[in-house]
């Protein structure tokens, strides 16, 4: 009909308009972030979440320790081998009873002020005060009465923690700590100076200008959720080392194929925690593809609680004899840079001399389904029963932890005809429950709070409240404490391997795999340090190489 | 009149009839009948209705008829794309014991990995590879690519280092696949020097372990070692394999029952809750349904996405529960006041219907007239409304599985098959594409016979 | 049936009372039909559902052979009652239930009344059926199927299947063609002779009206203006609104319409809410007084049985 | 131009509609809804169409308008002339130029004839701003004394209201304000009171023939009331089954209707004199489906005096008097002669 | 109008209040520890945090200072991010969703209403085919496959035209929004595209079109004054609990598009038993949702006369 004809032209025409013009607005958008820039020193990353708490005094995770990382320093840190360095302390002392630092004059705030030895004595006290509710008090406990303060049975002032004068931190421990050196590159023992975190109040920390910056840079930008600059801090003792200009974080994303796209689209200079399902298009497009073990190690966690055949040691060899730990590592979860785990010890651990799996090879069991089946037998006649009641194995829902627990639900069921019940959950009521004690299997993991083998060693400890499967040796005990205590290395680590042993023997876990971290990166970045202990990555000692064809 | 026609004598006799009452001639419809009449010429509307009828087959009769099993683990198979069928050759899977030299000390640049070679038969348990020792190499790094590699930043993946400083082999059984692969050797030195790298090409046969092979009954378990060597017909996956080698159509099967399920039982209770509802504030009318509706507005304000997560996380999922009921009750309690506002809207129109008050005026009582007379005229909007619901809860259902807050593992439903295969989705789609496709087709199907039904009953309303 | 003073209010919004029929007082003799006119808005179908208990009084008594009806009714008053006192409904498209057969829907009196076994009922929706002159055989249809006015047939055929002797008829024709309502029209007719029906007929057709009905009632914005012997008020209206009314009720006549002088009244129907102290028909009143402003006209007889409520004739 | 051609001008009809057919596309087939509608109208005189509903009376006048929707709707044939102009597949946009200008419209239902979102004023303005090219304040102005022409009351502050603040005879005096705007030479008025109360239909009525009488336009009045035709009409067109059946002048078709049907109208309402004892004379049955028309005179099945032809083939329009005709066997020469008795003797006197 | 408002608000506060209540209740019910961390606190450091969040007290005394906080416009500390008021992070994230969401609902609005329209012009012709199939496809699909999708053909245009035009993540300007918003905002579109087809459809078939070409106006004056107008109407009235599903309903798109919204937050703050961010948020968005009921009635009244008057008179 005519009437209509002309309608429906007009109307497309206007329809085809606002489509020209669309496309036009949308071309015309400036680029935005560049993965890395020679010229300007500067690089992008993403991060997985914003970062939780920048207050040093309560922070304890690794995203926000991250940043921290790169815009704070403590009395030691580490260099780009990840070997400990004066920080903020141009010299130290360790000893049994206690330490000393001796701090380097020309370390700053990046307000300009001298780092004085007030500003550590103020965060130490300050983690311990219990009203500051930090979670990681309990790494200050070597310090003499610091568990007392934290126990709110001792004002804070009593910390055995003096500065002498303002260039000298007297530290008296309650007991050797070899590790404490170590401790002091952490975040939560990093200074604070106390006028400035009073003119801050509950405000501390909540932005950008609420921090004060001890490290090599300082946060310019910080929009919630969204971005974070870094940049180079001025104030900064070492600063003529530091190459890079700028850290950007333009985007925080918890997706592993967000990130990827956006490495490929040149957006950022590292796309961390890849997934193995993303790495086929990224060989296909021939990118370098790295990996790194972070220091967390997975294993299954028995319940010994009573009234838990879990308790059953028979039981426990019987799921240990049929695990098939590499069917787990290399089929079901495939991830590159992960490795089956035999042991609570990651790989990379040090030794006496060499690598600690070199000095003291964990054992690994024997696979053997028939074997499995005596056990089960034998803990059957044990436990009195036709059957073994159905199992509870909690995970939690995180993809590894659902994938594990769904192929340990069938493994079970077709090598020992064991009904396992799967029990998947968001983490913290995955760690409500394990805490709680309900469940009989969990899938569980384990990362370092700090340098040293005992952070692995003492997990099982029967007081250790992390030990939520109330796993009780008194020999197990005995061995933690000499690793406790001991200075000699050699001893020590002699006891860490008897520990090793007796979680192989009582099948206290049964080892899962080392978590690999993949990444890929841009070819001329360098110098970026990967950790397993605190931030990671870490981009202080990072450098551009100028584009090809470009002088230097 | 210029009639061309000629009149016989008796065109102008009166016309004799018969009785004169009425009579109808067309065939006597009901209103479903007739309804049923109008959906049968949608085309559209039809198609949906058999795709539907046969996506309930899919679900719940064929697994009745067939053995589909969503739970059992083929990890010699584990996300393969579909297939009619695969070949596999049955191999030994014991330890390999592997190649040691002595360590040579050697200070100054490596020198490049010579004589990389594949050590048996490569397959996709296993790849063995060997070379000779470089002097001074504290470790070797071992890579593989799908592609040759183009210089020392472009060896693919990082397998692993070896462990031992004379270790001088690598076994890899990273989800070895099928196809042709590139391994290259680099060692490394204590100072951090890498030398050369050596490539070697490789295509293993796809293989399956002695140990697999007899538990699946792929060979017999008398002497199982005769068949090694030897191929076997694999389990067949039509829709492929996940990421644990469990059967996609077993998985897609278990998975729409869940779907379909809480996609069907959900609207149909809350429809049911909102039809007795509504029609109940709407007939008792006043102050009663002033307050009755209130509520439901108080409800209807909750953030649904926002409630519907925690509701679902709020109820909890025991150790081996599916978390269908909790979700199931969550979407009930949340989604009812939509029908019972439209429930109530309706009956308040009904009320003032002639043959409503007819009916009262006879002395039907408030059950009858609801029952009898109200609830039969509301039924087409409710049925409209209920297939229009089915889609959204599929949604509510998917989204919900897909962001982590659906059904527990292992249960399936195609919302937490679709999670599961958007992680693998560029190596994978297959994981991804057929729960989503069904999702789709799904959806697709309700919200077109939700059309048609909305067209076949409005034109009866009309009429 | 005698109707005394009835009153009906419906509250709307909160301060507003809208006044459908105010003070309505109204014999009807057995076996007579009254007629009852006026335009829309002046009550008068709202005086039919509440005779028949569709609506609650809010006042007034209603008597039914000296028994006085409830002012609210419950379902079992609507048994009791319904089985004598019935309605036919205006749209016949509403008022029969689409999703019933027309056997459902004729025997659902009887079902309710708890009369008869179904073989029996559906004999009699048979019979009756063929009494509305529709086929015994179309018992097993859906109303859809048939016309307006066999629709309205079969709505006749429900209210009187029961036999009931007063029947509220209200305007049973005004949604069919002129063609059809004569068919009814001639049902109603003799289905009133042969059962001794009492019946009041509601329509806005004046001449239908006087046509079917021995006696006519005129209401205006829910009272009587006038009420008397159909042909009295019909020929001689004597209030100023039943003449208007009259006089615009066009007639199928050329000449007399071209002779006839249109004087129009004023105005339209007032809404019924805030109704004015005096005379209803006051603002649009060619002859209003002073008087009728202030003082409320009643009812007075003017003739035999012939009564008007104005202040002309007082 | 001759005198001549102004008396013929004067002397043409101000619409004169031939043949017209108008079908609808249905679903499996189609419904021929206008089967050769002819009639006309002369400048200042009203034409009363007349019919039930479905009979194609509505069809025939929105056919003439170009209202009907294309597709389903399809003119086969027929012309439709305006002062000698042919409306019939005009473009649209001359077409436009003379709706609204040249034929004011006036709909049955005035509350959903009007724009529910725009004020009356405006609406009755866009005719103005649209055909006389004025601009808004002065349209608005002209729409204020066009309100008060149709005896609108505080026609300045009605303007400004919206239909739902109107009472429907406040409506359809405000739609004629609107279709006179321009002083058409024709006004259709389609069931103009059919949804108003008696008193008000009397109004409007009245209306209407004051314009006529003031403008001296044309008007078609499509009603199925007898009672309104015979009071406004001067020719009467009676429809049936999307035929004329008879046309001629209200007297005419009151006093010498020569076709069953007529008759039949006007047998089923009650004289004056009758009462509810004597029977109305009920036309039994319903109209033909217009699906399948058919084959003989659509009537025949409930006639009273069907012949044996009436079944077979339809009857040609037969006049019967001057420029009175009527479509029906009983008028054929043949049947005169055989059952003119029988059929005078059912006649009753008007 | 004023008294209208003052109403709605009124109830608005109720509502908000069960929301709330439902929210405390809801959260209260959930099993787990928002304490609950990957290192075991020592019961002492967390006797510390549970009183720095009052969850010391008993339930009901929670709830009155939930309540009193609330009143106040307190949400509290967040759980996980702990020098963070609720209150900053819906400040700092709800405007990044409400951008999102104002975006994808003016594209779903601006997209339903043309392609609406264009379907009922074309109506039943290939245009009409086409845009519905696509409607019906975008209802069929879901919203995560989009999403990915989405980034997909981001990188695929960035590819084509060899820049890097459109970002695959991130927030920030005009270009980061436009893929996501769209994505968002198809599901609507579709919807409206709908509703806005029948609507169309409706209104073209509706009498005062047909008056409207009668007088001879113009098909495009046609279309925009008396067609758009009223058929936009019924589409208004879904805008409101639109925004609210637009806006609350971002997460899938948040997560992918790696967008500061709060919708990502409360998704995390769910997984992470973070109370107080859970709580804030439902009831934020709830009074979020209440509002723009509100608002897109009152818009509704401005745009549609018969609310207008009818409000203002009540």
């Amino acid at each position: 009909m005519t009437t209509m004809i002309t309608t429906q032209h007009r109307l497309t025409l206007v329809a085809l308009a606002a489509l020209i013009l669309t496309s036009l607005t949308l071309l015309s958008v400036p680029a935005h972030a560049i993965g890395l820039d020679y010229e300007s020193r500067s690089i992008s990353h993403a991060i997985r979440q914003e970062p939780p708490d920048l207050n040093t005094t309560t922070s304890t995770d690794t995203t926000s320790s991250m940043v921290l990382d790169h815009v704070m320093e403590g009395l030691l840190a580490y260099d780009r081998d990840n070997n400990l360095i004066g920080g903020v302390a141009e010299r130290w002392e360790l000893r049994d009873d206690g330490a000393t630092f001796w701090i380097r004059k020309g370390a700053k705030w990046s307000d300009g002020s001298q780092i004085t030895a007030h500003d550590f004595v103020f965060a130490w006290r300050k983690v311990l005060e219990p009203a500051n509710a930090s979670e990681y008090a309990f790494i200050l406990f070597p310090i003499l009465n610091a568990q007392a303060i934290n126990e709110g049975k001792m004002p804070s002032h009593q910390l055995g923690v003096r500065a002498v004068d303002d260039y000298t931190l007297e530290v008296t421990l309650f007991q050797p700590c070899p590790y404490f050196l170590g401790l002091t590159a952490f975040s939560v023992l990093f200074p604070v100076k106390e006028s400035f975190y009073q003119s801050r109040g509950e405000r501390f920390a909540a932005d950008a200008e609420d921090m004060l910056y001890s490290g090599p840079y300082i946060i310019t930008e910080w929009v919630h959720g969204a971005s974070i600059k870094m940049e180079k801090n001025p104030h900064y003792w070492r600063k003529d080392e530091i190459w890079l200009e700028r850290i950007d974080i333009p985007y925080i994303t918890e997706d592993a194929n967000a990130r990827m796209n956006l490495y490929r689209d040149n957006n950022i200079a590292l796309a961390d925690e890849l997934v193995a399902e993303s790495l086929q298009g990224a060989l296909q497009e021939r990118m370098q593809i790295k990996t790194f073990l972070d220091g967390a190690v997975f294993f299954i966690e028995f319940n010994f609680r009573d009234q838990h055949v879990t308790r059953n040691h028979n039981l426990r060899k019987a799921i240990q004899s049929v695990f098939n730990t590499d069917d787990l590592v290399y089929k079901v979860l495939g991830n590159p840079g992960s490795y089956p785990a035999y042991s609570l010890y990651p790989r990379w651990i040090k030794g006496v001399n060499d690598l600690y799996k070199r000095e003291y090879p964990p054992i690994k069991p024997q696979l053997n389904a028939e074997r499995g089946r005596q056990y089960l037998e034998a803990a059957r006649k044990e436990l009195g029963v036709d059957r073994i009641p159905p199992l509870t194995l909690l995970a939690d829902d995180s993809p590894n932890g659902q994938k594990t627990a769904e192929y340990l639900q069938t493994l079970l069921k077709q090598n020992l005809d064991l009904d396992i019940r799967v029990d998947v959950q968001i983490f913290k009521q995955r760690l409500a429950k394990m805490t709680a004690g309900q469940f009989d299997m969990v899938v569980s993991g384990w990362g370092p709070d700090y340098d040293d083998l005992l952070t692995y060693g003492d997990l099982f400890l029967s007081h250790n409240l992390n030990n939520r499967g109330r796993y009780k040796s008194d020999e197990y005990d005995r061995w933690v404490g000499v690793a406790q205590s001991s200075l000699d290395t050699r001893e020590r680590m002699d006891a860490f391997n008897e520990l090793q042993k007796i979680m192989f023997r009582d099948v206290v876990i049964v080892p899962l795999y080392e978590r690999g971290k993949i990444f890929v990166q841009h070819p001329r970045l360098k110098g970026v340090v990967r950790r397993a202990v605190g931030g990671d990555p870490n981009f202080n000692f990072a450098t551009i190489e100028p584009p090809a064809g470009t002088a230097r | 009149m210029n009639n061309p026609v000629t009149f016989s004598s008796t065109d102008f006799e009166p016309l004799q009839r018969g009785d004169q009452a009425d009579v109808l001639v067309r065939p006597s419809l009901s209103y479903w009948q007739d309804a049923w009449r109008r959906l049968k010429r949608n085309r559209r509307a039809i198609c949906s209705l058999y795709l539907i009828v046969g996506l309930l087959v899919f679900s719940f009769v064929l697994p009745l008829v067939a053995d589909f099993d969503p739970v059992s683990q083929d990890l010699t198979q584990i996300s393969q794309g579909p297939s009619l069928g695969r070949k596999s050759l049955v191999v030994n899977t014991t330890p390999w014991q592997g190649i040691y030299a002595d360590h040579a000390a050697h200070t100054g640049p490596l020198s490049p990995v010579t004589g990389l070679q594949l050590y048996g038969e490569a397959h996709t348990e296993s790849v063995r590879l060997a070379w000779q020792p470089v002097p001074g190499a504290v470790g070797y790094r071992v890579f593989r690519h799908l592609l040759r590699p183009s210089g020392p930043t472009d060896l693919g993946l990082p397998l692993g280092e070896t462990e031992q400083l004379n270790q001088v082999f690598f076994e890899d059984r990273l989800k070895l696949e099928p196809s042709k692969y590139y391994y290259s050797v680099q060692a490394y030195s204590a100072g951090g020097d890498v030398s050369d790298y050596a490539t070697l090409r490789v295509t293993p046969r796809h293989a399956i372990g002695v140990g697999s092979a007899v538990q699946r009954g792929l060979i017999s378990s008398q002497n199982p070692e005769t068949f090694v060597g030897e191929e076997v017909e694999l389990k067949r996956h039509l829709l492929g394999t996940d990421y644990l080698g469990r059967d996609m159509l077993a998985r897609l099967i278990y998975g729409g029952q869940t779907s379909l399920y809480i996609g069907i039982v959900a609207p149909l209770l809350f429809v049911i809750i909102g039809v007795i509802y509504g029609g109940l504030a709407g007939y008792l009318g006043g102050r009663v349904d002033e307050v009755m509706m209130r509520f439901a507005d108080f409800v209807i304000a909750l953030p649904f996405l926002l409630f519907m997560i925690l509701f679902r996380v709020a109820m909890g999922i025991g150790p081996g529960e599916s978390g269908i009921t909790p979700m199931l009750i969550a979407l009930v309690v949340l989604s009812w006041p939509a029908t019972a506002r439209l429930v109530r809207g309706q009956v308040l129109q009904l009320r003032e219907q002639p043959f409503v008050e007819a009916a009262q005026l006879m002395g039907g009582s408030s059950h009858y007239l609801i029952w009898r007379h109200m609830l039969p005229n509301v039924m087409g909007v409710v049925l409209v409304s209920l297939t229009f619901s089915i889609p959204t809860a599929i949604f509510t259902e998917a989204f919900l599985s897909f962001i982590g807050m659906g059904v527990a593992p292992p249960t399936p439903s195609w919302g937490a098959n679709c999670n599961e295969g958007v992680k693998s989705f560029l190596s994978h789609p297959h994981e991804l594409l057929f729960p989503a496709l069904l999702i789709s087709i799904t959806v697709l199907a309700f919200n077109l016979l939700g059309d048609g039904l909305r067209d076949a009953l409005d034109a009866k309303m009309k009429g | 049936m005698q109707i005394k003073n009835l009153q009906k209010r419906f509250h709307i919004g909160r301060s507003q009372t809208l006044h459908a029929v105010d003070g309505v007082s109204l014999d009807i003799a057995e076996n007579s039909i009254v007629g009852l006119v006026g335009e829309s808005g002046s009550g008068k179908s709202t005086l039919g559902k509440t005779l028949v208990g569709l609506h609650d009084k809010s006042g007034g008594d209603v008597y039914y052979r000296g028994d006085r009806l409830p002012d609210r009714y419950k379902s079992a008053d609507y048994r009791r009652y319904s089985k004598n006192i019935q309605m036919i409904f205006q749209d016949p498209y509403a008022s029969l239930n689409p999703r019933m057969t027309i056997e459902e829907i004729l025997t659902e009196p009887l079902r309710l009344q708890h009369q008869g076994d179904s073989k029996s009922n559906r004999e009699l929706a048979a019979s009756w059926l063929q009494k509305v002159n529709l086929h015994a055989a179309h018992l097993g249809r859906y109303p859809h199927e048939f016309s307006g006015g066999q629709r309205q047939r079969i709505g006749i055929a429900r209210a009187l299947i029961t036999e009931p002797d007063f029947v509220v008829c209200d305007e049973p024709i005004s949604a069919l063609d002129v063609s059809v309502q004569a068919q009814v029209i001639n049902l109603l007719g003799e289905l009133q002779d042969t059962m001794g029906l009492t019946l009041l007929f509601i329509a806005h057709d004046l001449s239908m009206v006087r046509y079917i009905s021995d006696e006519m009632v005129v209401m205006y914005l829910g009272s009587v203006v006038e009420q008397g012997p159909s042909d009295d008020v019909f020929f001689t209206p004597k209030h100023p609104y039943s003449q208007a009314l009259t006089k615009a009720n066009p007639l199928a006549d050329p000449k007399q319409e071209k002779q006839r002088s249109h004087d129009l009244i004023k105005g339209e129907v007032p809404s019924p809410v805030n109704l004015p102290p005096g005379c209803r028909f006051v603002g649009r009143c060619p002859k209003a007084s002073e008087r009728c402003h202030s003082e409320r006209p009643l009812l007075q007889p003017v003739g035999r049985d012939h009564l008007v409520a104005c202040h002309l004739y007082d | 131009m001759s005198d001549n051609n102004i008396i013929e001008q004067h002397k043409a009809p101000a619409l004169d509609v031939r043949d017209l057919q108008v079908e609808f596309d249905a679903q499996g087939g189609v419904v021929k809804a206008v089967r050769g509608v002819s009639f006309s109208v002369n400048p200042g005189e009203t034409l009363g169409i007349v019919g039930e509903s479905g009979c194609g009376k509505s069809v025939t006048m929105m056919s003439v308008m170009g209202l009907i929707p294309m597709p389903p709707g399809r003119i086969v044939g027929g012309s439709a002339k305006l002062n000698g102009r042919e409306l019939l597949g005009l473009p649209l946009r001359e077409l436009n130029n003379i709706r609204g200008a040249e034929i004011g419209m006036v709909f049955q239902d005035p509350m959903s004839a009007l724009n529910p979102t725009m004020r009356i004023g405006e609406q009755i303005a866009e005719t103005l701003m649209i055909h006389r090219g004025i601009g808004k304040t002065e349209a608005l102005k002209r729409a204020v004394e066009l309100l008060e022409r149709t005896k609108i009351p505080e026609a300045a502050k009605r303007a400004r209201q919206y239909p739902f603040e109107f009472s429907g005879g406040m409506l359809q005096r405000a739609v004629i304000a609107m279709s006179l705007a321009c002083n058409p030479s024709v006004l259709i008025a389609d069931e103009p009171t059919t949804a108003l109360d008696v008193t008000i239909q009397n109004q409007v009525l009245e209306l209407m023939r004051e314009i006529q009488r003031e403008e001296g336009m044309a008007i078609v009045l499509i009603t199925h009331d007898l009672g309104v035709v015979a009071r406004m009409a001067d020719h009467v067109t009676v429809m049936y089954a999307g035929q004329v059946v008879e046309s001629g002048t209200v007297d005419d078709i009151f006093y010498r209707s020569a076709h069953p049907y007529t008759l039949g109208l006007k047998e089923a309402m009650p004289s004056a004199e009758m009462h509810v004892e004597q029977k109305l004379t009920a036309i039994a049955g319903s109209p033909p489906d217009l699906f399948a028309p058919p084959a003989g005179c659509g009537y025949c099945n409930r006639c009273n005096h069907a012949l044996n032809i009436c079944d077979k083939l339809g009857p040609e329009l037969i006049a019967v008097g001057e420029g009175h005709h009527s479509r029906c066997w009983l008028q054929h020469a043949q049947a005169k002669r055989e059952v003119a008795e029988l059929y005078q003797g059912s006649k009753r006197a008007c | 109008m004023i008294e209208f408002i003052l109403k709605r608000l009124l109830s608005g506060v109720i509502t908000i209040w069960f929301i709330a209540t439902a929210t405390f209740v809801g959260m209260h019910m959930v099993p787990g520890d928002p304490l609950a961390n990957a290192k075991a606190m020592k019961p002492e450091i967390r006797r510390n945090i549970e009183a720095r969040y009052g969850l010391d007290k008993p339930v009901w005394h929670q709830y009155g200072i939930f309540m009193g906080n609330m009143l106040k416009g307190d949400f509290g500390i967040s759980f996980t991010q702990k020098n963070r008021h609720v209150n900053d992070i819906i400040r700092e994230h709800f405007p990044v969703s409400a951008l999102l969401g104002v975006m994808a609902l003016v594209i779903a609005t601006a997209g339903g209403i043309v392609w609406g329209a264009l379907t009922a012009v074309y109506r039943d012709r290939w245009p009409d085919g086409v845009i519905m199939f696509l409607v019906v496809i975008a209802v069929s699909v879901p919203s995560f496959v989009f999403a990915m999708l989405g980034q997909l053909g981001i990188l695929a245009f960035n590819d084509l035209v060899g820049a890097s035009l459109l970002p695959v993540a991130g927030w920030g300007t005009f270009s980061h929004m436009l893929v996501p918003a769209l994505v968002l905002g198809l599901g609507t579109m579709a919807y409206l595209t709908r509703l806005m087809r029948s609507s169309m459809l409706e209104v073209t078939s509706a009498d005062y079109i047909r008056t409207a070409r009668a007088k001879g106006v113009s098909p495009l004056r046609i279309f925009f004054k008396h067609q758009l107008r009223n058929a936009i109407l019924p589409v208004i009235t879904v805008l409101g609990p639109s925004i609210a599903a637009i806006t609350t309903g971002g997460f899938v798109v948040e997560l992918v598009f790696a967008i500061p919204g709060l919708g990502r937050y409360f998704v995390q703050a769910v997984q992470q038993l973070d109370y107080t961010v859970i709580m804030g948020t439902t009831v934020f968005y709830g009074a979020f949702l209440v509002v723009m009921v509100l608002v897109v009635d009152i818009l509704y009244g401005f745009i549609d006369p018969r609310i207008r008057v009818a409000k203002s008179a009540a």
